[in-house]
């Protein structure tokens, strides 16, 4: 799906107070704030961004039922039908002592598929490109990537807001 | 868990009005520059270790598990003392992580990195246990439940210790998983500051992260869902290795207290290995800033309360015993306290119960030097502790004619040592090359108003 | 068949050929090559064995020689089958053949199950009416078979200043070289004997006798190291016969033994255990149950199964005699001109209550002593004579022939030696430079001997000191006969080609007397020339017939007595016994014994006897100094300090302290036949690991002699009397003691309040048995609670096993059985003392009560196959579960090794694979069984309830298409077993012996709290004692 | 994301590929000898004596019916036959009709192969023992071999009426003798799972044992 160019302003902030008060004036100001970048989680920065609540934990859920049902069923399946045995008197389908390890591979399924899904839903994968907006991202700079709305607001306005807001710098981008 | 009191009086989580740019610096520098002049001496000492354990191993697998002084009747020793013991370790990592992110405990965050780390290599030293008590360790595969030409021949489900392997294994993966996914924001802090080789190493394991807010949102989901799914994975892991003894029949394993027991057990070496490792580390690394007094008496407060849950256990248990009116348990328990292994049941008592006590006292918590050597104390306690319930026990089970005795030999001692040699040589390894401190974390907790807001406002929830 | 080239259609006719070695990849195997490396297998196994690489192949008829050169799939495997296969062979088929045993001189007759042409398990053979099962020696009899440190053919010696050397001759050589000097004596007149230990022969006899018939002075002395020469003398005094009587055990209803081990070493311990628990059966109606009363000052086997054991000082045993001897005639009304040396309160309270019984059942009373005392024997046989007890409990019309040795003259023999009127000395059997005490004179002695000739399997200390050794060979590999008891007639015959180039006695004297007849053809015309006319006409049609059976059977007895007359008493004067010793104050009597696995010590070289766990003290592979807890304790000892022991004579040894609760105060008891030359050769027979110990004592042998301490008083071997002193010298010595707690009264200070005494062993007294039944052994549990269902169906047979501890004696048959049928590794001593034995079948032993007072019960135990096994539940690999008829199987090849079964096991049966354990000797690997896995290093093993013999029985009813053989297996423990105290059966079945033994009120399980559901029940011990001893005051003898 | 898609694809397509080129090519799991076949000192063909001639294979493998081991035959099963036939029966015919053309005594034509038995049972042509020859065993190389932890029974098979095919295929087809099943547990659970219970002879059935001690002891 190819994307027009998208011209977008690019604020770097030094901490995160700064950062949330020029994105909500910007969004007050009908400014569409595109991203966020910080080092650490900016509480607050959701609803500006208008990030609605995760879906991971259905994720967690189907691992966790699949982990569930199918170790169970194994379990039941190795023990009772496909090779019964007779182990200590125990009745081939020893229910209780199966539920260990059924509770060990819902925890398992659950954490691996919930971990997949935040890795595929956020596409980070190993040699994933990043776009280097500000090295120090990671370190103790915050960015915030903004996008003009409608053409009345030139790409000087909205440095100025941002601006106004203690940015460090600050610059336009094109992007695909 | 209400450690932390509520006042406004407490100190910054972060001594020396830390910036952002200085979190970064200082917790870098380390995977960057190289580490102080004492990182060296004490790498090769752990490596020599893990090297005499390797040749215990290497000697052991060859010749036999006869090299061990087990014998008919106590067939487990310090093989599974030490498996018991390692997984204990590991649970203080996955608590603080886990349990103290669900209650919101900010003082975590300079310390969990570390205490995760401490998990995974504590689980991977407990790992090695299970395996080289096989006699044939060779065939350990088998306990894999895979297809197979032998009709499909399964595994035993209702096995105690197959469901070690699901446990175990389950709670390294899960704690691998969270320990790595707190480490990718930092990683690519590393990420961005290297250059050429290096940098392509921490692009590769930083899997492309930006810092978006998007990403920090999930993110911080994830953690929450894992931490939750890892607090369960916790408390039944160690029920579960509990289970291999309580649900046996020997007298002195057959309790069903066993699972919370061991789990608080566990917690409480946990956290007196913590206390170990990071009082060595805020010293030999200089994170004194970052792992402070406060962290310090907040693990000993832990480790006070658990220390006497685990007292209360101990009498739990001689109480059972009286009260059951079984005889042969009646014996197992008098027989610990003064039969052959009574020096051992002493030690246990002694480091585990009475020592701790004395952390009750604030001017012993703010000893540096006391809590050191207490955290020591309880280590040892505990590991004892897992002795005593392994080889007490079983020494002297229900017929007389089969009582014996058992001591280590040198193998066994040297195998013991290699696993301290391979947890320190991972953990040193760890402390060279990878962001100790979760800056991240740490990064949100530097203003003191906030750390004390925040506590005040989850705690009193 | 090297130049063969490939058959090109054969290959073109294969779809997907894969190969296992390059040379098949290529598609040329080269025969040369192959052919070599088979020679070289084949010259390493001749190597090993001294057997020739023909006698091999015939041998090994169809075995496997593996090539292995450069493999990608594992090694190419070579099949050889015979060229010409013998008819009555199968290969893989066993068959069993008749034998005799020749572990001792009891001659119980055996079978020798075989395979492909050896023999892999001696059995006893029930066709013999007074024997039947095997005792531990004759069990393991079998092993020295292939031994390949026994002679092959002869051997010259050289004598130098120093010693003597040694080089191996040929028979050819060897016989023309001994004929010629033989002839040479001959021809001077010279005086020539033949030293040997009992030999019950007739055949052999026989040829001794035209051997020495052709010298103008020659003689035949035999001597047994374990000597019952005074029961053989007092006879002679009293019966003017020379012969042990048959005494008869189950048709005694009082026995009253002084110091005489019958059920353990004593002339025939298998025979007389049988009988005994033949005479003791708490469920016969009316009631068979003898009282058996024992005098000793150690603590014997038989003395620990004894109704009422009173513990004499030593010296006292004497007094005790001549005080019962005393009680008797006034009963009698005999004068008793005797002097009555008082003896203790308790003994004298035994001995009243003794003559009271035996007055009372006159005529069914056996009073026997092992004194070597012959006017003590007689006095002994003065009181059978006034109990009537002649001709019922004590046979002499069809005598015992089991010991035949004459101690006096053996002292005559060494006096003539000394005295060098002995030109040639023939030695056979016994090895009297061991056995005999340097007193004696023997070893000096023989210098003065001209020709002193060596028959024997191994180099030994008299063959040392022989100018010619010649190989004797193993009765396995050899023809024999045997005459134990008067009558009653039983054939050895090969069960394999000899495996080294060795011949009997009776061979080898032929041959020097220029004859060539082979030993079969010796024995033969023996019994035709001999017994053949005593057989009645009816019963054969033909002497061929009649041998051809007798071979069958293995044995063959006269009907009846056959009108032999027993000897009529002879009277003669009252003699006093001489004074015995009494140990001077200070100082220790010191009582030389047996053990029942090394007897003499004859079997010194058996790594199976020397690692069996001595049925009283638990102790392998060592003597040691025994002695009362309470003296230890005096002395400031404990169990493996080592003491020097020396006689006034300046006599002395070091041995480690054994704690023997039940002994006199006063006593050091130390057994014979320990340090033996030849035991060097197990230094290193354990597995060999960093800590690992070796198995011999610092002198490099398996303990000490203790023959040195023998006295040859008067003409009599004399095996206790010294008195001694007993210095610790500060050294230890770690004892292989399989069992660290002795008592089932678990110690006081860590029992619950009030004490605790757990109920592994049910016992009660005959009278509470006879009165009430339902509660005589304790409680019984009620197994039928669970909470599971059960979904297991046993519609075929449930196999179980029942141990009548009433009958057992704890003679450790049972567990060198199961050692040789269940392929079960020899450990050695360091692993013994590690607690690492790997018998599936232990015997525990438990002492009650205190001081001299002591209660002991032998408890068979081995893996119990429960029906709910803890075991099973927790291995993670399903390497041990439940079959459908009730068996817990171990799958070996499953078996990870993480030893939680045999944590979690409640009866710690369960054995670990510590190490590999090869054969200290590689030729010994013949005498596996094939039927059983050799296990491998890291897995467990246990009692499999010998389930490849229940196969066997099944495989053999599905050829046959019926169903009767699995009504008739015996597992291999039950089979040896003397006193049939285990029963193997079917539970399914109501009708087996097994299911109406456990319906029975004595049936108990042991743990039955732990609802394990065991398949092996015991049937609680009766002992017919007054009253019961209370164990819950109980002495802990040796807390671990 | 295209590009990612596209690269899993690839890897899912080589993990294809890398299983079917094991399920194809000859793949054995460790101690899988399924067509095994090794060349032997005499080019005995089973197809010949037990296809051909139809000889029962208990004739030979006399063991099978009695003995837990079938057995390799001894050489003198073989010469119950080669003592008389001694080469192929045209050789033998066509000197036969030579003979009797040359009028004189046919000679003993012996195979290569067969006088290969000859010599190892030390006989001359004649079939008589050759003082010159010392008889030398056949060391045959072994086809079937179970591990030793295996306890099969023949004989228990051939009284249940188990073809001997069913565990050694086609040997009646073979030249060359060759492994044809893999012989693995589950190939002997197979039958013990689906054969419940097996008429014997004499009328009565048997059960068959899926105990783990039936083979491992």
């Amino acid at each position: 799906m190819k994307q027009r160019p998208v011209r977008t302003e690019v604020g770097v902030f030094g901490d995160e107070h700064t950062l949330l008060a020029a994105a909500k004036d910007c969004q007050h100001r009908g400014i569409d704030i595109v991203e966020a970048h910080s080092p650490y989680p900016i509480h607050g920065i959701d609803p500006i961004l208008g990030i609605r609540s995760s879906r991971l934990p259905y994720w967690t859920l189907v691992g966790g039922t699949l982990g569930l049902t199918l170790s169970l069923w194994f379990q039941y399946w190795s023990s009772a039908s496909d090779y019964p045995l007779n182990v200590g008197g125990k009745p081939f389908n020893s229910l209780p002592a199966f539920i260990p390890v059924t509770f060990e591979m819902l925890i398992l399924f659950a954490g691996l598929l919930t971990v997949a899904g935040f890795l595929l839903t956020s596409r980070l994968f190993p040699g994933r490109k990043t776009h280097p907006i500000d090295s120090r991202i990671t370190n103790d700079r915050f960015v915030l990537i903004v996008q003009r709305k409608d053409a009345s607001m030139t790409q000087g306005d909205i440095q100025t807001i941002l601006q106004h807001h203690g940015v460090l710098e600050c610059w336009s981008e094109m992007n695909e | 868990m209400s450690i932390i009191q509520t006042s406004t009086l407490k100190p910054p989580l972060i001594l020396g009005r830390k910036t952002p740019t200085q979190v970064t610096s200082d917790v870098c520098t380390v995977p960057e520059k190289g580490p102080g002049r004492l990182w060296l001496p004490a790498f090769l000492l752990a490596l020599s270790a893990l090297l005499l354990g390797i040749v215990a191993v290497t000697y052991q697998i060859k010749v036999g598990i006869g090299t061990w002084g087990l014998n008919r009747t106590v067939g487990w020793a310090f093989d599974i003392t030490n498996f018991v013991f390692w997984v204990g370790i590991g649970h203080a990592g996955t608590l603080i992580s886990a349990v103290l992110l669900l209650l919101r405990q900010k003082w975590r965050t300079s310390i969990n990195r570390s205490a995760e780390a401490m998990t995974i290599f504590a689980v991977m030293c407990a790992g090695v246990f299970p395996l080289i008590h096989m006699g044939r360790p060779w065939l350990c595969f088998w306990v894999f439940p895979y297809p197979n030409t032998r009709g499909s021949l399964w595994v035993n489900f209702r096995s105690p210790l197959l469901w070690d392997v699901f446990a175990i294994g389950t709670y390294f993966t899960i704690s691998l998983v969270f320990w790595y996914l707190g480490m990718i924001p930092d990683v690519a802090t590393l990420r961005d500051r290297a250059k050429g080789f290096r940098r392509k190493l921490y692009s590769l394991f930083s899997l492309g992260w930006n810092g978006s807010a998007r990403t920090w949102s999930r993110y911080e989901v994830t953690c929450l869902l894992l931490a939750a799914l890892a607090t369960p994975l916790v408390v039944s892991v160690h029920s579960v290795v509990s289970s291999d003894f309580a649900t046996a029949v020997v007298p002195g394993w057959h309790t069903t207290l066993f699972p919370p027991y061991f789990v608080v057990g566990a917690v409480f070496s946990g956290f007196a290995m913590v206390l170990t490792l990071m009082i060595i580390a805020r010293k030999v690394m200089n994170f004194e800033d970052y792992i402070t007094q406060r962290h310090i008496s907040a693990m000993c407060k832990v480790v006070v309360f658990t220390g006497s849950v685990v007292g209360g256990a101990y009498a739990t248990e001689l109480f059972i015993a009286w009260y059951s009116g079984s005889p042969y348990e009646q014996f197992a328990f008098n027989n610990r306290i003064s039969g052959p292994y009574a020096w051992a049941y002493a030690i246990m008592v002694g480091c585990n119960v009475v020592a701790p006590q004395l952390l009750w006292i604030r001017k012993v918590r703010e000893t540096i030097a006391l809590v050191f050597i207490i955290s020591i104390l309880v280590n040892v306690g505990m590991w004892f502790e897992r002795f005593v319930i392994i080889v007490a026990s079983l020494h002297r089970d229900f017929l007389p004619s089969s009582w014996t005795s058992y001591a280590p030999t040198l193998v066994e001692i040297a195998t013991f040592v290699g696993s301290f040699g391979l947890f320190f040589t991972l953990f040193l390894l760890f402390c060279r090359f990878l962001p100790m401190i979760s800056m991240n974390e740490v990064k949100t907790v530097l203003k003191p108003h906030e750390a004390t807001e925040s506590f005040g406002k989850d705690t009193l929830k | 068949m090297s130049d063969e080239k490939t058959n090109p259609e054969a290959k073109s006719s294969i779809k997907s050929v894969y190969w296992r070695s390059p040379e098949e990849k290529e598609g040329v195997l080269n025969q040369d090559d192959l052919n070599q490396d088979i020679q070289k297998a084949l010259n390493t196994q001749e190597q090993d064995s001294g057997a020739s690489r023909r006698s091999f192949l015939k041998l090994a008829g169809f075995s496997l020689a593996a090539t292995v050169a450069g493999c990608s799939r594992g090694p190419v495997m070579h099949a050889i089958p015979y060229l010409v296969s013998p008819e009555e062979i199968v290969p893989g088929l066993s068959y069993q053949i008749a034998t005799t045993c020749a572990g001792c001189t009891a001659g119980c007759a055996a079978l020798a199950t075989c395979r492909d042409g050896r023999p892999t398990k001696l059995e006893g053979n029930p066709r013999q009416s007074w024997s039947g099962g095997l005792c531990a020696v004759g069990q393991a009899s079998l092993l020295p078979l292939y031994d390949s440190h026994r002679f092959s053919e002869s051997m010259r010696s050289k004598k130098t200043e120093a010693r003597r050397e040694f080089s191996a001759i040929t028979w050819k050589k060897a016989d023309e070289e001994i004929r010629e000097q033989l002839a040479a004596i001959q021809g001077a007149g010279g005086n020539i004997r033949i030293l040997s230990g009992t030999i019950t022969s007739p055949s052999t006899l026989a040829a001794i006798d035209t051997f020495l018939s052709g010298f103008e002075k020659s003689g035949h002395v035999m001597f047994d190291p374990l000597s019952a020469s005074s029961i053989l003398e007092a006879h002679e005094r009293t019966h003017k016969t020379r012969v042990v009587p048959h005494f008869r055990f189950d048709r005694a209803k009082i026995i009253a033994s002084f110091d005489a081990d019958f059920l353990g070493t004593w002339i025939s311990p298998v025979e007389f255990s049988k009988a005994y628990a033949k005479g003791r059966n708490p469920d016969s109606s009316p009631t068979v149950f003898s009282k058996h009363y024992h005098f000793e000052s150690r603590m014997s086997l038989t003395g620990s199964r004894s109704d009422h054991r009173a513990v004499v000082a030593p010296g006292e045993l004497r007094d005790a005699i001549v005080f019962l001897w005393d009680v008797i005639s006034r009963k009698a009304g005999i004068e008793n001109t005797l002097p009555i040396t008082p003896v203790s309160n308790k003994v004298e309270e035994s001995i009243q209550s003794l003559s009271t019984e035996l007055w009372k059942h006159r005529g069914q009373g056996l009073v026997i002593s092992g004194s070597s005392d012959p006017t003590l024997q007689t006095l002994i046989n003065r009181m059978n004579h006034a109990l009537g007890n002649y001709g019922k409990t004590l046979d002499l019309a069809r005598p015992s022939l089991q010991k035949k040795g004459n101690d006096r003259e053996l002292t005559q023999l060494i006096t003539d030696m000394q005295e060098g009127s002995i030109d040639a000395l023939i030695v056979q059997g016994v090895n009297p430079a061991f056995d005999l005490p340097p007193e004696a004179g023997f070893v000096s002695a023989l210098k003065n001997v001209k020709l002193v000739i060596r028959l024997s399997p191994y180099q030994d200390e008299t063959s040392q000191l022989s100018d010619y050794v010649c190989a004797e060979s193993h009765s396995l590999e050899s023809w024999n006969d045997t005459e134990a008891i008067r009558g009653s007639y039983s054939l050895t015959q090969p069960t394999v080609p000899p495996l080294q180039s060795a011949r009997t006695l009776r061979e080898t004297l032929t041959r020097w007397q220029g004859r060539t007849t082979s030993d079969r053809d010796l024995v033969r015309e023996y019994w035709r020339r001999e017994i053949w006319p005593t057989v009645p006409m009816t019963s054969f049609p033909s002497f061929e017939s009649f041998f051809q059976k007798s071979l069958h059977d293995g044995c063959y007895e006269h009907e009846g007595s056959s009108g032999a007359k027993a000897p009529a008493w002879v009277d003669s004067d009252l003699v006093a016994p001489k004074e015995s010793v009494k140990p001077k104050a200070g100082e220790l009597g010191l009582i030389l014994y047996s053990k029942l696995a090394m007897l003499d010590g004859s079997h010194a070289h058996n790594p199976w006897l020397q690692e069996l766990p001595d049925p009283v003290t638990k102790v392998s592979w060592d003597n040691y100094a025994c002695l009362s807890p309470k003296t230890a304790k005096a002395k400031n000892l404990s169990q493996g300090d080592t003491v020097i022991i020396s006689s006034a004579g300046g006599t002395q040894i070091r041995l480690p302290v054994q704690l023997q609760p039940g002994q006199h105060e006063d006593v050091v008891a130390v057994a014979l036949g320990y340090g033996r030359s030849g035991t060097e050769r197990f230094h290193g027979i354990g597995p060999a690991w960093l800590e690992a110990k070796p198995s011999v004592g610092s002198d490099g042998r398996v303990g000490k002699n203790a023959s040195v301490f023998l006295t040859l008083l008067s003409g009599e071997l004399g095996n206790n009397g010294v008195s001694v002193t007993l210095k610790p010298d500060g050294g230890r010595s770690e004892l292989a003691c399989s069992q660290d707690y002795h008592s089932l009264t678990v110690p006081p200070h860590l029992a619950p309040k009030g004490g605790e005494v757990r109920d592994a062993v049910r016992s009660t007294t005959l009278s509470e048995w006879k009165n009430d039944p339902d509660h005589a052994i304790g409680e019984h549990h009620d197994h039928d609670k669970s909470l599971w269902k059960d979904d297991h169906l046993h519609p075929g047979a449930r196999w179980g096993l029942a141990v009548d501890l009433t009958a057992c004696t704890g003679c450790s048959a049972c567990v060198v059985s199961c050692q040789a049928e269940n392929n079960i590794p020899v450990v050695g001593k360091d692993e013994m003392r590690r607690h690492r034995e790997m018998h599936w079948m232990r015997i525990d032993r438990y002492y009650q009560g205190e001081g001299t007072d002591i209660e002991t019960v032998h408890q068979p135990m081995m893996c119990q196959h429960c029906a709910n096994a803890p075991c099973e539940t927790v291995c993670p690999v399903l390497a041990t579960v439940h079959s459908k008829e009730g068996l817990n199987q171990q799958v070996y090849n499953r078996c990870v090794g993480t030893r939680y079964c045999a944590n979690n096991c409640p009866y710690k049966v369960r054995r670990f694979n510590w190490f590999d354990y090869p054969r200290e000797d590689r030729l010994q690997n013949m005498s596996l069984n094939p039927d059983v896995t050799i296990r491998s290093r890291g897995v467990m093993e246990k009692c499999s309830l010998c389930v490849q013999r229940i196969q066997g029985a099944k495989a053999e009813d599905r050829r046959n298409g019926n169903e009767n053989g699995v009504e008739t297996i015996e597992v291999a423990c039950q089979q040896s077993c003397p006193t049939s105290a285990i029963i193997f059966g079917d539970l399914n079945d109501p009708e087996s012996k097994i299911s109406r033994s456990v319906a029975t009120k004595r049936s108990y399980t042991v743990l039955p709290e732990l609802n394990t559901k065991p398949g092996v029940f015991y049937l609680a011990k009766v002992s017919n004692q007054d009253q019961h001893n209370d164990p819950t005051t109980s002495a802990h003898p040796t807390s671990g | 994301m295209d590009r990612m898609i596209a690269r899993i694809f690839v890897v899912c397509l080589l993990l294809i590929g890398v299983v079917v080129v094991a399920v194809t090519a000859d793949f054995h799991l460790p101690g899988n000898h399924a067509g095994y076949a090794p060349t032997q000192p005499i080019n005995f063909s089973h197809r010949l004596h037990a296809g051909e001639l139809s000889i029962d294979c208990t004739y030979c493998h006399y063991g099978a019916r009695k003995s837990r081991t079938a057995g390799i035959p001894p050489a003198n099963i073989c010469m119950n036959c080669h003592q008389d036939v001694t080469s192929s029966f045209d050789t033998m015919l066509s000197e036969k009709l030579k003979a009797i053309d040359e009028e004189r005594e046919a000679t003993r034509i012996i195979s290569p192969e067969i006088a290969k038995i000859y010599r190892a049972l030390g006989l001359n042509p004649e079939g008589l023992p050759d003082p010159e020859q010392d008889p030398e065993p056949i060391q045959w190389t072994r086809v079937h071999h179970l591990a030793d932890f295996v306890a099969f029974d023949h004989s228990v098979h051939v009284a249940g009426g188990i073809a001997c095919q069913s565990c050694h295929g086609p040997v009646q087809t073979m030249d060359r003798l060759r492994q044809d099943r893999d012989l693995n547990m589950g190939f002997c659970l197979d039958c013990h799972r689906n054969t419940p219970a097996i008429a014997s002879p004499d009328g009565h059935t048997t059960h068959v044992s899926t105990d783990c001690a039936a083979c491992h002891y």
